[in-house]
């Protein structure tokens, strides 16, 4: 019967779908050149994995998992954090002529 | 705060990681793009203190913050510090680590949830151990790999398919018994198999192969936070996992295209490879090699010089001394351009990187489709360590492991000169006919000793 | 509190904003020449409301709200069939000139 | 059927229409996406009488069914007869329908939940009853527009835009009275107010503009689809519906784009407009008129003929006469090739389908960047029915109406022949100057009937 509501796993179902042809359309056109701050920025992306971290580290109860959780805590935010920084840095290095002259790389 | 309350802001964050993808596919809005998605990870950090534990401060939440403040420790001076060459390997820790996480995550919650786990719960969380460890393990042997702790060539070894397909079998086995029976030690072994398998995966990939695996590892570890979100029944994880794993997947499809590859060949290469045909006929034909002054008056009475660099100028670090030479070359007058081959370097888009980095005006990149017709009106082409890029058995010699990989037509220049240390081919593997043409010289050496000797030559004319 | 189900309004909310995007990304890079079949496809998509009318037009008991839903029906189906039928009337005519010979088309 | 299972196979549903959607943006695959699309609307329409009552059979199914066997009577042979110059009115016909059937499901429903209807379904349904009834009024009067069974000038009245203001204010608070107090009086005084301001709404645009307002309100109806999703709880309904509004709102702005025209000054610009400035002065300027047979000389010894179709064709129909005409030139031994603006005609791509229908072959269609170049090396263009597209005051003359809008550079090829019935400007009102210029020859009448002259002296010579 109608007007009953959606379930939940096919809500969920329908927003992994979607999501998958937003992932796809999204970049499908992205040149060359971008190709690694791209993969770099979506791997930054991943490291909101530190929202699940966080909520299991509340839950945790023993050590064993407590341990385990900070761990991924740890992790995810050098995953989030770093990525970021990292997308950002090469990015930077993308700008024109004008801007360049003021950041002198620290490569050796 | 409310759950309805909490999914709404999660969504979007979520929003902001979709306008975070639009924004990195294009030049213009690229680090707009990577600041809205560090601003929805933020934003999505924040409010899962105020939400989890019910507006209460969490359980464990010293610690909680203290870990993140360690993470941030660890990750912001490693990602500022990081020279541009190793660029690369730092992704691939990164997104290993971001694997190893969702796998916690997962474990952490099944021991949790115990008997009380659904079975579809249960699937998730082997799905995200299995893909997690192997995400994690695999980059770090590419990133072994790639920072030269260990070989880069591929690691082929007897009976390596009949392993590795075993070692498969084992981890669906193992995950099909988490399943079935509950409990922790199958869910331990068919962690400790994945680890395994994603060691076994990656170690018959080759060097110049590897940012093809990074850029995978990177979809999976998309996914398994998609699948640990489901786990937790957050909306965010699955449409933030979800959106890196689909994107993540066109983006290692258009990698492997851009360099000629596929995705199967990358991965399964090293153990179906025919023995490279060294074809030892060409190694008797002479060369023409000239010295560093040589290449120096060549270069000083050029017009118009291009300069093409490659995966060796990368190895050799030689992005400041080609600049200084290119520098040196305007002022006296000569029209210097670069000539940026997509899949040249590393990874695609390295070399714009490492150039920026080594403050080369922009406006000298110029992509291969727009320097091509520019080279019969070149008086010299200048290949810095790159050697496929300018291959021509790519349009002339059908099979060949390059074949219809687009090239820079750097034989309609007037003279071409190589720097590179050895006759040795490049990546592919196959001679390159154009190094035995009349109008090419070689100098022999390191791309960065040679460019400098070059530098001082010229400033000695 | 987590593992909770996420509310049926938030899910629909998600399923439209994605949704809004999948749209946009999917239609963002179309020629200037396939603007008009592409305007008649989507056109013809929207036809689906038919599924609503076809709804209603069980739930309807007076004789009002029966002949509104018919209406509906009716309406519905000519805007999704004939969308569909014209669109790929429009499409046919793009063909190369290999298979044109043996269409000649009904226009006076 | 269960809700799962229903929602699940409208999930299969959905991705049709995506992908359906995906295919129609490229020449390759949108005819099989159009047929994806299709299959993805009888899936949903098929599966919905097994799930409407619980797997019984519907109340009042034969009724169902026959209006459905009507539907199909009426659609079927309209979208098969209709003339590729008739196309625009008959999409601006099947999307008013459409509108008007999201509205009357809205309102069906709306009278059977009665009292029980939560303040999201009121608020829901009174926006699919405002924004379906506009669609469906405003889509008649386009159609009446393009019909030509009213004028196509913009039709504008005293007050115009107060009245306009006002029936808007009159529709909003009818609307919020449905939402405050329930009832069916205020719905159906909402329902009217809303037809009447769909007609006033796009009675002010011009003909030319109309293809714009259409595509908006194709939008319009997705939206309301989308709503009325939400009404009755249909996933189906609610991703397909968006999926139309977001799609059709790009598609509008790429329309207006290009042809340089903003939405805004679409819908609301003819009681904006200046009077069009009528440079008098230019009339009495001489200009050269020739004869057929003029024409049919000077194409006969033309050895590459480009000709450049526009509105006037579509008004003429010669697209038939026209592809005689350049078969016969062919035969004859000249190079011929169309140069198609993308905004030519009633509608973007309007010449490729009416050419096409006329089976013009699709290599002799050129778009314009392709087609800009060779004009220095074209003998003669010859221009039917165009002006806007090859105004070179879009060039030359900032500020006019075109100004920006790339044109196709006609002027550079060594003569030009205009057909058209006057010397009265195009669409968008201003002179151009290329018809005075001495390489230009007009030839006055009806585009038909002076390419069947020209056929004609063709044979002759
Ligand atoms: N960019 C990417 O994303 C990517 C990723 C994976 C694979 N690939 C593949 O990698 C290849 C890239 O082509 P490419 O032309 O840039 O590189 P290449 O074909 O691998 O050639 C590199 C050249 O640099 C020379 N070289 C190495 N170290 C050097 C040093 N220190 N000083 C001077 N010369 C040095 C090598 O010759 P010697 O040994 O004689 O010095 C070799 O000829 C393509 O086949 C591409 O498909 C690219
Ligand atoms: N394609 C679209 O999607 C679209 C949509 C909306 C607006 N527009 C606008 O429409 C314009 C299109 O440019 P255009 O160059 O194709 O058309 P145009 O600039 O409107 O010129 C059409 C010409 O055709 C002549 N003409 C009309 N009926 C004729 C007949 N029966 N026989 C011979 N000539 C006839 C007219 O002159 P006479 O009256 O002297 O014969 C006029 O000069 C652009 O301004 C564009 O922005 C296009």
């Amino acid at each position: 019967m109608v007007n009953e509501l959606m379930s939940n796993e096919i809500a969920l179902l329908a927003i992994f779908l979607l999501s998958i042809f937003v992932g796809f359309e999204v970049v499908s056109k992205v040149s060359t050149t971008l190709h690694t701050p791209l993969m770099s920025g979506a791997n930054a992306i991943h490291g909101v994995i530190l929202v699940g971290a966080i909520v299991v580290a509340d839950h945790a109860k023993t050590t064993l998992e407590i341990s385990l959780a900070i761990t991924a805590v740890i992790l995810a935010t050098i995953n989030m954090v770093g990525g970021f920084v990292v997308t950002d840095r090469m990015l930077q290095m993308f700008k024109g002529k004008a801007k360049q002259n003021k950041v002198k790389g620290e490569d050796k | 705060m409310s759950r309805n309350l909490y999914d709404l802001i999660g969504l979007i964050a979520g929003i902001c990681f979709i306008l975070a993808l639009k924004g990195l596919s294009s030049p213009k809005s690229a680090r707009k793009g990577n600041l809205i998605g560090a601003l929805g990870a933020t934003i999505a950090t924040v409010i899962v203190f105020f939400y989890a534990n019910d507006g209460k401060a969490l359980n464990n939440q010293t610690l909680i913050l203290a870990a993140i403040g360690f993470g941030v420790l660890v990750g912001v001076p490693a990602a500022r510090k990081v020279q541009m060459t190793q660029m690369p390997q730092l992704v691939a820790l990164f997104n290993g680590v971001g694997g190893g996480a969702a796998a916690l995550v997962a474990i952490v919650e099944y021991l949790k949830l115990g008997d009380g786990a659904t079975v579809s719960v249960v699937v998730a969380t082997v799905f995200t151990v299995i893909v997690g460890c192997v995400s994690f393990s695999g980059s770090i042997i590419t990133f072994l790999k790639l920072q030269e702790l260990m070989t880069t060539r591929p690691v082929v070894f007897p009976f390596g398919r009949q392993i590795i397909a075993l070692t498969l079998i084992g981890v669906l086995i193992s995950g099909g018994w988490v399943i079935a029976s509950g409990g922790t030690t199958p869910l331990l072994i068919n962690g400790l198999l994945s680890l395994i398998f994603g060691v076994l995966f990656v170690l018959p990939v080759g060097g110049a192969d590897v940012p093809i695996v990074i850029s995978l590892l990177n979809a999976f570890t998309g996914l398994t936070v998609a699948a640990s979100g489901y786990v937790l029944q957050t909306t965010l994880l699955i449409i933030a996992g979800t959106l890196v794993g689909a994107s993540g997947t066109i983006l290692t499809k258009l990698m492997a295209e851009a360099m000629g590859r596929s995705i199967f060949g990358t991965l399964f290469g090293a153990f179906t490879a025919k023995a490279q045909q060294s074809s030892g006929a060409a190694d008797t034909r002479p060369v023409k090699s000239g010295s560093a002054d040589d290449v120096a008056i060549l270069l000083n009475y050029a017009q118009r010089v291009v300069i093409v660099p490659g995966f060796g100028l990368a190895v050799a670090q030689a992005q400041h001394t080609v600049r200084e030479l290119a520098d040196l070359l305007s002022v006296k007058g000569v029209e210097v351009a670069y000539g940026i081959h997509p899949v040249a370097g590393r990874m695609p888009g390295h070399m714009n990187v490492l150039l920026a980095e080594a403050n080369v005006p922009y406006e000298q990149l110029v992509e291969m489709e727009e320097i091509n017709p520019t080279f019969p009106q070149t008086d010299v082409v200048l290949v810095v360590g790159a050697n496929d890029v300018v291959n021509p058995a790519a349009k002339t010699t059908p099979g060949c492991p390059i074949y219809g990989m687009p090239i820079l037509d750097v034989s309609l220049a007037a003279n071409v000169i190589f720097l590179k240390r050895s006759m040795r081919p490049g990546f592919a593997g196959i001679e390159n006919e154009l190094l035995y043409e009349a109008k090419t010289t070689l100098l022999f050496g390191d791309a960065k000793d040679s460019l400098t000797k070059v530098v001082s030559a010229l400033k000695a004319l």
